[in-house]
């Protein structure tokens, strides 16, 4: 195992207090329990946003901190969902008066802590909203497996809701917004190479030298299918190719009803991408991947959506949501509408994404 | 032959034992089918109990499982962090207040771990999960005492239905958690969180054995 | 070779038509020859600025292109430097009437091509100046070699300079400037993978499982030292003290003597590091080591700073200056000064690096 | 036996050919001592070569040269490019207006593109550069010439002295391009630039054998 690390296991602590000396004004971080908040939090008035989930996927959560985005976030160990006292302890100190949302990945693990931490926060008296983000379309159905996994889609939703709450809105319009982004978002990874768990000491796979794994989530768990090495615009098809011409994708999810104070299913419905649409477009690095190689994948992504009549209006491409030092990347397209638009474009200051500030 | 609140500290010690000398294994196994944490997540799990354990020595039963749970919750995070500690909490209320155990206390703790299981994580049986080495285990413990069995053989049969129920999850496929990801490839192996049920309840029964 | 990428020989191409067609707001990508430049150049009036080398360092220099920064970027083919048409027909393209400043890596490759692009710019009217950053304290002398590389303070030359050219420094100060940035800054870097060139296929070099290379520059070439794998902490430490231990530098450079209108040597002497000396810390990433591990990096070095008697004022951290997917980072500390501060915070629009707009 | 610009063309080409041949032993040399690139900067600029031909066919043997050294500053990049494109421009200046080369005009060739490579690159002798191959050359024609030699014998000695000038390059220290940085780690490695030099002057050597 090659890594800039001291012992395995305090790679997650002193990751945290790396960022905490290097970026004071933008976060502070508080140990035991670990979580990572807003210098200013916290801001009075505004909905609180938290997210969080195993670190390894940096900037995600910690580096997403910020004006214009997160108010906390909550890293669990390598690739672990972090626990409800975390999450707790971070509600109560960023929330503004305002309530708390929780956005939450779809993983088993995750989905898990944070809702005991919503039962323990709203038992100390904190109003909590919680939601999932569910994206991945390498998972085709819901009812063989845990549903689909929460990845690219969920950058986007922390940027877009982060930007709703800094303008005003409330827990409830919050809560609307960030299930709106969800399903109307939608996500394919695929990995070159695995990554190597620091407290593991060795890859979670082995991938020969002439194959591939499509359909990867962003744990260096092993994907859909293993296949030969293919182009990069090969690829570029496939995973584009697997999120435009997904179907209508329905799931019953667990949401917080507040009015009726406990957790209900609610069914939830992804429309299919159709020609006319405009998208944010966001071509993401796994990680280690040279940074030479993401504009090819894009170059390719922007002619396969003119072909499908989709109209890239905005995009991202980068290392923001990672699966440590794997090789790889993933495609994430948005339908956007006025509302969504605005928002992405608003002020974000965090460690990771920052624009108009 | 009663179990003690010492007893109950000493399989807890000894749990962490096995899981720690299982670590590596764990983590194997997870890494097949799932992200390669299993065995560091119990690991840590474990040894947070037993940092806690020296401020429960003189608690009942109850009080003693509640806490563990509590220090898994807190301290494991992923899927196994909610699910054994809720496990290991349930466990403890349906056993509050006492200070010996006798061997149908085995089947309320045991019963009382599943329900908390599935409650938190709504699995079926032969989703792949730690469900079907647990539920064996209950099932046969029921059986036992019906026919008048005592603790040891109670255990011991227990832990062979988690054993059998351990090995059944191979040619499963998954449909909980994130081996259910891996659809038809999740076939063939056997699952992480299965595999430390099944030394828990393993771990019970060795405690007992020598005791006898 | 494990890469998003189609034919190899197609690598830079591509890439920079992936950037023209995702950025547009930004850059301009020009081919045949090959130069990315302002969207809005040549802007009248201003010093136009031009850095460029080969490719594989993304997100230096195309992505460093922009509004605070550089005016154009002519990248080479992986790792070998550009040729002079493109430096020469950039400079026509982005030049505002105020002269150009091309910024050079010390690489014998760079520095002949430039000295050749600034001679046929000259010939055609322009009045071009060049100054070379060579900032690598891996290599101890300049008599025995071509003197130290330039790396990381190339990075920070161009934020630095390319805030005074916006704040209207004539092509004279700005010359000035970039030469004082460059006797101030000294980076150190290492690796603990090799890459690997499109075009070659394979890995420049191996280095076993525990080992790793000290002293590298940014051509995935070995460095000065191999040694056995260390822990980030030892890492960084090697790496901090050959820049804060390393004493003055002197050696002889060819720039261009706008009166002699002739290259003439010019012997500059970088003056060592010294208590109460406030710096900008820049940790960067090669390119392949996950995100997380960064901040472990920056924690120590913050704590040898301090000890040293250095005030960390700024900071950059990330993959500012990369090696493909090479797994490893460098460090490069930059004396600060008032003037410095003021244009290293003043608003840069640029692919990789934005903040202030 | 005197050279005519048929023969210019057609070596040319044939350099083209050679280097194609061996781009990849010349990336592997300069994967040991630099960046891994030398094999494909030079087979990119001696195609960049073959593109401009057509156009200088009917030219003198000095426009030829230029073209060729002019296609190979705007194609190679690096260090190679700027070396090898000003010594091509500097032999064809030397030439300049010829359509058919003599002996001595060899000298004149080689000597102008080596006070090229130096004029531009500043390297001394045993520095480790391609300066090392085609000094050697140089003086050897020179001294070749002083005792009567043709075309064929002169470029034999010359590819003779070329290559053994290469050979030598192996155990120096690096002092110029980035095979310096190495430091002691250089000595050991034949130059890439040295090895490419030798293989042009070679080819020339065989071009006039061919003829012969
Ligand atoms: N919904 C569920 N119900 C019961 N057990 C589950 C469920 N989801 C996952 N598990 C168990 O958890 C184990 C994985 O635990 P662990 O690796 O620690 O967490 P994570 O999957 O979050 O990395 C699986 O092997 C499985 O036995
Ligand atoms: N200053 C110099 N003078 C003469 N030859 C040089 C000089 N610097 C480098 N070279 C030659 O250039 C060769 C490397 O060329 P190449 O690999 O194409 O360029 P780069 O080093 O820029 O990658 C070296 O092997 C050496 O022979
Ligand atoms: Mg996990
Ligand atoms: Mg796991
Ligand atoms: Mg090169
Ligand atoms: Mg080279």
């Amino acid at each position: 195992m090659k890594k800039l690390i001291n012992k395995p296991e305090d790679v997650v602590k002193e990751e945290l207090e790396g960022l905490a000396l290097a970026y004071p004004d933008i976060v502070k971080v508080h140990f035991d329990p670990d979580y990572v908040y807003r210098a200013d939090a916290p801001v009075k008035g505004k909905v609180a946003l938290i997210s969080g989930g195993g670190s390894g996927h940096e900037p995600m959560h910690g580096g997403l901190v910020g004006l214009g985005m997160l108010d906390g976030a909550c890293p669990g160990q390598v690739f672990t969902s972090p626990t409800p006292d975390q999450m707790l302890e971070a509600a109560k100190m960023v929330h503004g008066g305002a309530g708390v949302l929780y956005i939450v990945k779809n993983y088993t693990g995750d989905v898990m802590n944070f809702e005991m931490a919503a039962d323990m926060a709203r038992s100390e008296g904190i109003r909590v909203l919680s939601i999932l983000i569910d994206d991945d379309t390498a998972v085709k159905d819901s009812t063989w497996t845990a549903g689909r996994r929460g990845v690219g889609t969920t950058v986007l939703a922390e940027k877009i809701v982060g930007a709703a709450a800094e303008k005003g809105y409330d827990l409830k319009k919050l809560a609307d917004l960030c299930r709106k982004v969800n399903i109307n978002g939608r996500s394919m990874g695929m990995a070159l190479t695995s990554c190597t768990v620091p407290m593991a000491g060795k890859p979670t796979f082995d991938l020969p030298e002439d194959e591939m794994e499509i359909g990867v989530g962003i744990h260096g768990e092993p994907g859909r299918e293993r296949m030969s090495l293919k182009t990069a615009d090969e690829i570029t098809e496939m995973l584009a190719l697997s999120i435009i011409d997904d179907p209508a994708y329905s799931r019953t999810v667990r949401e917080l009803d507040e009015e009726k104070g406990e957790w209900v299913d609610v069914t939830l419905e992804d429309p299919p991408f159709k020609a006319g649409d405009q998208v944010l477009a966001f071509v993401n690095n796994m990680g280690g991947s040279a940074a030479v190689e993401l504009p090819i994948i894009y170059r390719k992504l922007h002619e396969i959506c003119e072909k499908k009549g989709l109209k890239i209006v905005r995009n991202l491409i980068g290392p923001y949501i990672t699966s440590l030092e794997m090789q790889g990347c993933s495609i994430t397209l948005l339908k956007m509408d006025d509302e969504l638009l605005e928002l992405w474009d608003a002020p974000v200051k965090t460690i990771g994404m920052r624009w108009g500030i | 032959m009663a179990i003690t609140t010492v007893d109950v500290l000493n399989c807890l010690r000894q749990m962490a034992d096995v899981i720690h000398e299982n670590k590596e294994y764990l983590t194997d196994l997870d890494s097949a089918i799932g992200d390669a944490d299993h065995g560091i997540n119990m690991d840590r799990g474990f040894q947070a109990i037993l940092k806690k354990l020296p401020s429960v020595e003189d608690k009942d039963a109850g009080t003693i499982l509640k806490t563990a749970g509590m220090a898994l919750v807190s301290s494991v995070g992923g899927a196994a962090g909610p699910l054994y500690g809720t496990a290991f909490m349930q466990a403890g209320m349906a056993i509050a207040g006492k200070y010996e155990l006798e061997a149908e206390d085995l089947l309320a703790i045991l019963d009382a771990a599943l329900k908390g299981v599935i409650m938190r994580g709504r699995a079926n049986l032969a989703d792949k999960t730690m469900v079907d080495a647990i539920t064996p285990a209950v099932n046969v413990i029921r059986e036992a005492l019906g026919n008048g069995a005592g603790t040891v053989e109670v255990l011991e049969q227990a832990a062979a239905a988690a054993k059998k129920g351990m090995k059944d999850t191979i040619p499963m496929l998954a449909k909980k958690g994130r081996a259910s990801y891996l659809g038809e490839r999740s076939i063939g192996h056997q699952d992480p969180g299965a595999t430390s049920s099944y030394l828990l309840i393993n771990t019970m029964a060795e405690m007992a054995r020598v005791k006898e």
